[in-house]
């Protein structure tokens, strides 16, 4: 470090490219004035295999220790001269490039100029790479496991593709049961397969497969580390039935005091459930659970003179005593599979949902007509008090998609889909019924849905273009007030049920798992990708991937897909099982650090914390860098009051030189 | 013949972006001005303000910062924090009498060569107006 | 304000045993001198003042007092320091705790409603000082001035310091006992100083600022009195990198206030110290407030209002103004 | 030649004598005055306020380049020789301090930028009859028409100056005048000494130094300093306005590939006056430094030269922002005793 820069510039004409313009001579002399500069050449192509061994044999006969090419752009050669000087025993990182093709001679005519504007470049080169220090890039060990948060189809398919591929997964689910949003649903446009057909064998899989741990009914509390290394902390919560003695016969859910008291969540409060429940029949793992916030023993302490499910069970799994459970394991990558929330509709209170119960969102549709639910497949709703079949039924496209009037600009993609397909299952359910879809355009881009979207009008569903302004009731019909634009009539149309194909939207709690994980969000609120066309499944953060809707609205196979690409990607770290950290990175200085927690701000990759350190007696706070997480963009840098974090290679004192160089030669 | 001033412009480019698109204009044999000087930073969000004053001090007759268009930055808020950064520092700048020509800011992209064109000619056509800056440059003092 | 009952407080906050001592006002050794009292026992409570004199921001203190290496084995005294503090005071305490320049639990702060405090150096000009310490009052529109025996009334504004004329915070905005009945906020008034800088051609305001400028010493009084300048190793004393060289003339005097003010922005709270302290007049103030004005105006952001606000240079938002950008 | 006396109406005929030569005086800046060269077309004025930043400035610059060098390079260049320099309005508190400050630049070897400036300066002094609130310069030998370290002392008499020649520059430049001048005679001696009699009355604060030089080595762990450094900002504003305060740094200073070395001004009131490369400060608090302030000017500077480095010139005390009083620190040095 203590050696006293000895520097080679080297001139490079790249043929004509750079010497038509710029004086090479002129600028290679030049360049011998520059302090500590030893060897100044010029040759036609630097670049080639002459070039660099000419750079080489200088290292070694002139004892170079810093170098200084000007030629292209380093964004062109900057690795092909690095590996050079390497070979000549010199640190990497001890090159500067001075760009006098692209930004010069590429740009200018005039050869004074160009060559005035050449000798400020390598003068600035100069005055920098005299600064440089030596750098090296590590490798660390990356642990050869994964983290799969959520347990829907995305998350599901992500842990199987690992783990069938050898690695082992934590599949970690919020829920009782993993199944998530497709468990809901009852058949798949526009093939209309059974949802539940296609996704019952995989949820069974995830829950049997040696190489994955499913941990359902839990919740990530805590993510530390980097690629490679995350440390991760999981809270199961108390289910209140020991999970291994539960046979999941239910006689405990038909027992209990309050039984089918409570709205079902997967039923989408249709259907009932008791305190003791299974989320729904094909729920995995066919274990059931105690709800502590409707449960009379745990919320009142006392449910008759004993609980009932505890008398009954006979495998004596009812635990009340049970606690949650912190599970803690380390991750070599992540994938994020949270998942969606529909549109509340009462978020449009013109279509009076809440008000009527027959103004209904689409996925209670789903359960409406899924034979599993409450209804078993009949298609019925309450007028009123008075529970009818409905024979005139509209349906309401972006109720909660492209209106920015309840903040949601974007279109979510499914809608118009599965609008098609829920008005089909009621012509077929239903032949009499009469049904019309309002819509504002019918988005049908995918395969086979422009066919799916032909044949439902075939079968006499009526589109009307025209966005609904107001529900009301009129005896006991629900009128629907629109304008069919394409004829420009206004209408009041009478209906006995409505449904409202709601959006989809970012979870409500998606801000939990953006503070967990440092996300960011794109401004629809849903997590960002690192790129939104190049790195569509990876975020900012090395190691940390996303699938399924948390990324964005997007259909089955869309989710299988990104899924599946998540899987991939996370898979590299853990097939290589090493993580490179590259050199170039932020270093605190923490003698003068106030620790403020600026750059902790600033870092979009959370590669900085605040860690407290014993100075001479007193605990203080000074920033620490992860260089595994850092990427060098240097933001902490010019946000740091003190100056005491610095990225390598770009320091504050390697930059002001620079600018000092080309401002004195005006 | 009165001889035209020529500026002295410090540039400091993002990597991913602007760097890249004066490179594409050098691809592309795009020609502008020979005024300015390019420093490669990773990352707009790396420029310390204070270069903008450093540079001034130290000979620089207008000063450049360039960057990645906002919502494209490679580091995904560097330009953000640059913005608001200098920004500011305009702000401060012009208050103490340094004329606002002298320094831009602009969002280019790896793929606005032309832009990149437009924006050095809209610089160093400002700095010419603006003149040799003397204000408060280091050797206009006793050095 | 009831000194009785201050002095009285004082002197209890000292008592308790968690608390290392307290920083309040003293009477100065002459004229319209005020210093800061550091009052360790009960008894010095007695000094304690609270007065349109009492410019000084003892918040400056809390990050002033050097952390010498302990010996082996012993533990920093982790008990509070007792704190006076007016409006303005009370927001560079809370932009402390929000920069984590220092922790709630290591302060004590005794609220005091200000009406104003007077400039100085204005009031010594205009009433000249003697060399016993005088006594000044606020009594409505004026201030009553007890020197050598006198008293004399004189009239509010013509004294009162320019950054009280602009006081949007004149009640502490986080304090633990509060002194005294809350004073009402007087309808902000144009910052006219600072419109009269940027109402100058551009030449003028150059010359302006390189006429003030010159006469900077870099005696660092400015930086040294802000309570929000507290690095403990300041970038413009160091010499690698040199961001400013030592050397004193215009061109690093203006690197050197740039800097300065460039730090603080979005961090200032317009206690106006930097000026008062200035022996050379320099109008720091108006610098300061000029940019505190941008940031609240054109970023809606105030500093040490919000307990939970995010320091302003180390965030950014989508919609930050971009109008400059070519 | 004897004391003479100046008629004021013949002020701007005297000051047409200087022009043609490099002369510093008290100009108004805002509410302060400093030393500097009037404007074009403005004439010197004697009617002024103490100036802010004292005399000394002159032969001891704040910055003063010492040498230039190339980076990579050994050649030196040193900067030329000075002008003469003529500095009017002096007081003479000041004065003396510039020579005071001069022992030390006399001491083991002879500073060339110093004495060199010295030597091309001539300081004419003016009694000073309006004294500061905080002026104490009786109390430290001085007084406000004492003539040390002054070429010429000027009194203000009214209606002309009185002139009285203290060295051969003092003579050399009232010879130039001559013809403006007429003897000043027993009346006018007179007329001073009540003048300066009436100046010295003014003066309303005192310090008792006797014995302090002596005491202050006892005190070295006494709480004094303690309490007096808590409320130090730290700031340099004592000493840099302090006119027998002379330490100073050296640093080379770089642009771009050229550098020059310079001296500057410090601040014992600084941290890194004596910070270490190691990281080691031997006066890492306020206190040491409050200390050190008080113990270089009443202690050291009296046993290497023989005399307090203060002149009581009041500026420490005038513009001290946070009101620590050097005279109610040497009370308390008194009283500690």
């Amino acid at each position: 470090m203590t050696e006293k820069p000895k520097l080679g510039v080297y001139i490079c004409h790249c043929g004509i490219n750079i010497s038509a313009t710029v004086d090479v001579e002129a600028l290679t002399e030049y360049a011998l004035t520059l302090p500590n500069v030893k060897v100044a050449r010029h040759y036609s192509y630097m670049c080639s295999d002459p070039g660099q061994l000419l750079i080489k044999n200088d290292i070694k006969a002139e004892g170079l220790n810093r170098i200084v090419v000007a030629s292209c752009s380093p964004r062109m050669h900057e690795p092909t001269f690095r590996k050079s000087i390497q070979a000549a025993g010199l640190n990497p990182y001890f090159l500067e490039m001075a760009n006098i093709r692209e930004q010069c001679s590429w740009v200018h005519e005039d050869r004074t100029e160009a060559t005035i504007k050449a000798k400020k470049l390598v003068a600035a080169a100069v005055a920098k790479v005299r600064l440089l220090e030596p750098l090296e890039a590590r490798e660390v060990e990356a642990e050869r496991s994964a983290l799969i948060i959520g347990a829907g189809i995305a998350g599901i398919q992500a842990a199987l593709d690992i783990a069938d591929a050898g690695f082992k997964v934590y599949l970690v689910e919020k829920s009782p049961s993993v199944g998530g949003r497709m468990a809901q649903l009852d058949k798949t446009f526009p093939t209309l397969d059974c949802s539940a057909c296609i996704l019952t064998p995989k949820m069974v899989d995830s829950a049997n497969h040696p190489n994955i741990e499913l941990i359902t009914y839990a919740e990530v509390e805590e993510v530390k580390g980097y690629i490679g290394n995350f440390e991760i902390k999981v809270r199961k919560k108390a289910r209140y039935v020991d999970f291994d003695k539960c046979t999941g016969c239910g006689d405990c859910a038909s027992a209990c005091r309050v039984a089918n008291r409570f709205a079902s969540e997967f039923d989408e409060g249709m259907g009932k459930r008791s305190a003791v429940y299974l989320p729904f029949p094909q729920a995995v793992p066919a274990k059931y659970t105690i709800d502590p916030k409707s449960c009379l023993y745990l919320t009142k302490g006392k449910c008759g003179k004993a609980p009932k499910c505890a008398e009954v069970c006979g495998a004596g799994a009812i635990n009340f005593e049970q606690t949650d459970e912190l599970v803690e394991f380390k991750a070599g990558a992540i994938i994020v599979a949270t998942g969606f929330d529909v549109f509340d509709a009462t978020g449009k209170p013109e279509y009076g949902y809440g008000q009527y119960p027959n103004v209904i969102t689409g996925l209670e549709m789903e359960r409406l007509v899924s034979a599993s639910g409450p209804t078993g497949g009949k298609i019925k709703v309450f007028n009123g008090a008075e529970e009818i079949v409905p024979q005139e039924i509209a349906f309401i496209q972006c109720v909660g998609s492209r209106d920015k009037s309840v903040g949601v600009e974007y279109c979510s993609r499914v809608c118009c889909m599965y609008t098609a397909k829920q008005a089909h299952l009621i012509v077929d359910k239903l032949p009499e019924a009469k049904v019309r879809v309002y819509y504002m355009d019918v988005r049908a881009f995918g395969k086979g849905f422009e066919e799916f979207y032909d044949r439902v009008r075939r079968e006499g569903v009526r589109y009307i273009r025209g966005n609904p302004s107001e529900i009301f009731k009129r005896g006991n019909k629900l009128v629907i007030k629109a304008e069919d634009t394409l004829t420009a009539t206004p209408l009041e149309d009478e209906v006995d049920m409505v449904v409202l194909a709601v959006g989809l939207k970012p979870r409500s709690d998606y801000r939990t798992t953006m503070e967990l994980l440092r996300l960011s969000q794109s401004p629809d609120q849903f997590f960002l990708e690192a790129h939104p066309k190049l790195r569509p499944v990876d975020t900012a953060t090395d190691g940390i991937f996303l699938a399924g809707c948390c990324q964005g609205p997007k259909d089955i196979p869309d989710t299988v897909a990104q899924a599946k690409g998540a899987a991939s990607s996370a898979m590299i770290p853990l097939a290589k099982g090493k993580v490179t950290i590259g050199a170039q990175v932020a270093t605190v200085f923490e003698a003068t650090c106030r620790g403020c927690g600026f750059c902790v701000s600033i870092c979009p990759y959370s590669a900085i914390e605040l860690v407290t350190v014993n100075r001479m007696g007193h605990m203080i706070e000074v920033a620490r860098v992860n260089e595994a997480l850092c990427k060098g963009c240097g933001s902490c840098s010019a946000g740091c009051l003190s100056d005491s974090i610095q990225p390598k290679s770009f320091r504050d004192r390697q930059i002001l030189p620079q600018i000092a160089a080309l401002g004195v030669l005006r | 013949m009165s001889q035209q001033f020529e500026p002295n412009i410090v540039a400091f480019l993002c990597n991913w972006c602007s760097y890249a698109g004066a490179d594409l204009a050098g691809t592309s044999r795009v020609r502008y001005p020979a005024n300015l000087q390019a420093i490669r930073v990773m990352c707009s969000g790396r420029v310390n303000p204070l270069y903008v004053m450093n540079a001034l001090q130290q000979g620089a007759d207008g000063v450049l910062i360039s960057g990645c268009h906002p919502g494209d930055c490679h580091y995904m808020e560097g330009n953000f924090h640059a913005r608001r950064r200098l920004g500011m520092l305009k702000e401060l700048l012009e208050f103490v009498g340094v004329d606002p020509r002298r320094f831009h800011m602009s969002w280019v992209s790896a793929s606005e060569g032309h832009k990149w064109k437009e924006v050095v000619e809209k610089t160093v056509e400002d700095a010419r107006a603006a003149g040799p800056f003397e204000g408060f440059r280091r050797r206009r003092i006793d050095w | 304000m009831d000194l009785d009952k201050l002095r009285k407080t004082a002197a209890e906050v000292v008592s308790r045993d968690d608390v290392k001592y307290l920083i309040g006002w003293r009477p100065g050794s002459y004229g319209y001198r005020v210093a800061p009292g550091f009052v360790e026992e009960a008894s010095a409570a007695e000094t304690l003042i609270f007065s349109p004199l009492c410019t000084i921001n003892l918040a400056t203190y809390l990050t002033l007092t050097e952390k010498l290496p302990l010996p082996r084995g012993s533990a920093p005294d982790q008990r509070k320091v007792a704190l006076m503090v007016k409006g303005c005071d009370s927001r560079a305490v809370l932009q402390l705790l929000v920069e984590k320049g220092i922790r709630r639990d290591q302060v004590l702060l005794i609220g005091c409603p200000c009406p104003g405090v007077v400039d100085t150096a204005l009031l010594s000009l205009k009433y000249p000082e003697t060399e016993s310490p005088a006594d000044l009052k606020w009594n409505g529109d004026h201030f009553l001035l007890r020197q050598d025996g006198q008293e004399t009334a004189i009239p509010r504004l013509s004294v009162l310091a320019e950054k009280c004329r602009l006081c949007r915070y004149p009640n502490p905005v986080i304090s633990d006992i509060t002194l005294g009945e809350p004073v009402e906020a007087q309808l902000t008034a144009e910052d006219s100083a600072v419109a009269e800088v940027e109402a100058m051609e551009l030449g003028a305001r150059a010359a302006y600022w390189e006429e003030w400028f010159s006469r900077c010493l870099r005696c660092y009084a400015c930086r040294n009195s802000c309570p929000l300048c507290y690095c403990r190793d300041c970038v413009l004393d160091r010499l690698n990198p040199t961001w400013v060289n030592r050397a004193v003339n215009f061109s690093e005097n203006t690197a050197f206030h740039v800097a300065r003010a460039f730090h603080l922005v979005g961090r200032c709270i317009e206690c106006g110290e930097c000026e008062r302290v200035c022996p050379a007049n320099i109008p720091l103030g108006r610098l300061n407030r000029k940019l505190a004005r941008e940031v609240r105006e054109q970023y809606g952001h105030e500093p040490g209002i919000d307990p939970d606000g995010k320091p302003f240079q180390a965030g950014f938002k989508p919609d930050d103004p971009e109008e400059f950008i070519l | 030649m004897s004391a003479m006396l100046l008629n004021k109406q013949k002020w701007t005929e005297f000051t047409g004598i200087l022009s043609g030569k490099k002369v510093l005086a008290p100009v108004a800046c805002g509410d302060r005055f400093r030393y500097a060269v009037p404007a074009e077309g403005k004439a010197f004025s004697l009617d002024f306020d103490r100036p802010l930043v004292p005399p000394k400035s002159a032969v001891f610059p704040q910055t003063e380049t010492l040498y230039r060098f190339q980076l990579g390079k050994t050649e030196l260049a040193a900067p030329q020789p000075g002008e003469e320099l003529i500095l009017l309005g002096v007081r003479p508190c000041d004065a003396r301090a510039i020579k005071l400050v001069e022992k030390l630049f006399r001491w083991d070897v002879d500073d060339p930028y110093y004495l060199r400036r010295r030597e091309l300066t001539t300081v004419v002094g003016l009694a000073c009859l309006e004294p500061g609130l905080n002026c104490f310069c009786p109390s430290l030998g001085g007084g406000p028409a004492s003539t040390e370290g002054l070429d010429l002392l000027m009194v203000d008499l009214g209606d002309s100056y009185y002139l009285e020649p203290l060295t051969d520059k003092g003579r050399s430049l009232m010879d130039l005048a001559s013809g403006l001048l007429e003897e000043a005679g027993e009346e006018g001696l007179q007329k001073k000494e009540e003048a300066v009699r009436r100046a010295e009355e003014k003066i309303r604060r005192t310090v008792d130094t006797d014995g302090v030089p002596e005491i202050l080595p006892d005190l070295w762990e006494h709480p004094l300093w303690q309490k007096t450094a808590a409320g130090c900002l730290g700031c340099g504003t004592c000493t840099y306005l302090c006119p027998t305060c002379h330490c100073f740094d050296i640093q080379d200073e770089i642009e771009g590939f050229e550098a020059r070395r310079c001296r500057m001004w410090d601040s014992c009131m600084f941290e890194e006056y004596t910070l270490h490369t190691s990281g080691h400060n031997p006066r890492p608090t306020r206190r040491e430094r409050t200390r050190n302030r008080i113990n270089h000017k009443y202690s050291y500077f009296v046993r290497k030269f023989n005399v307090i480095a203060c002149v009581g010139c009041g500026r420490c005390v005038n513009y001290c922002p946070v009101n620590i009083d050097l005279i109610e620190t040497l009370r308390e040095v008194k009283e500690a005793q």
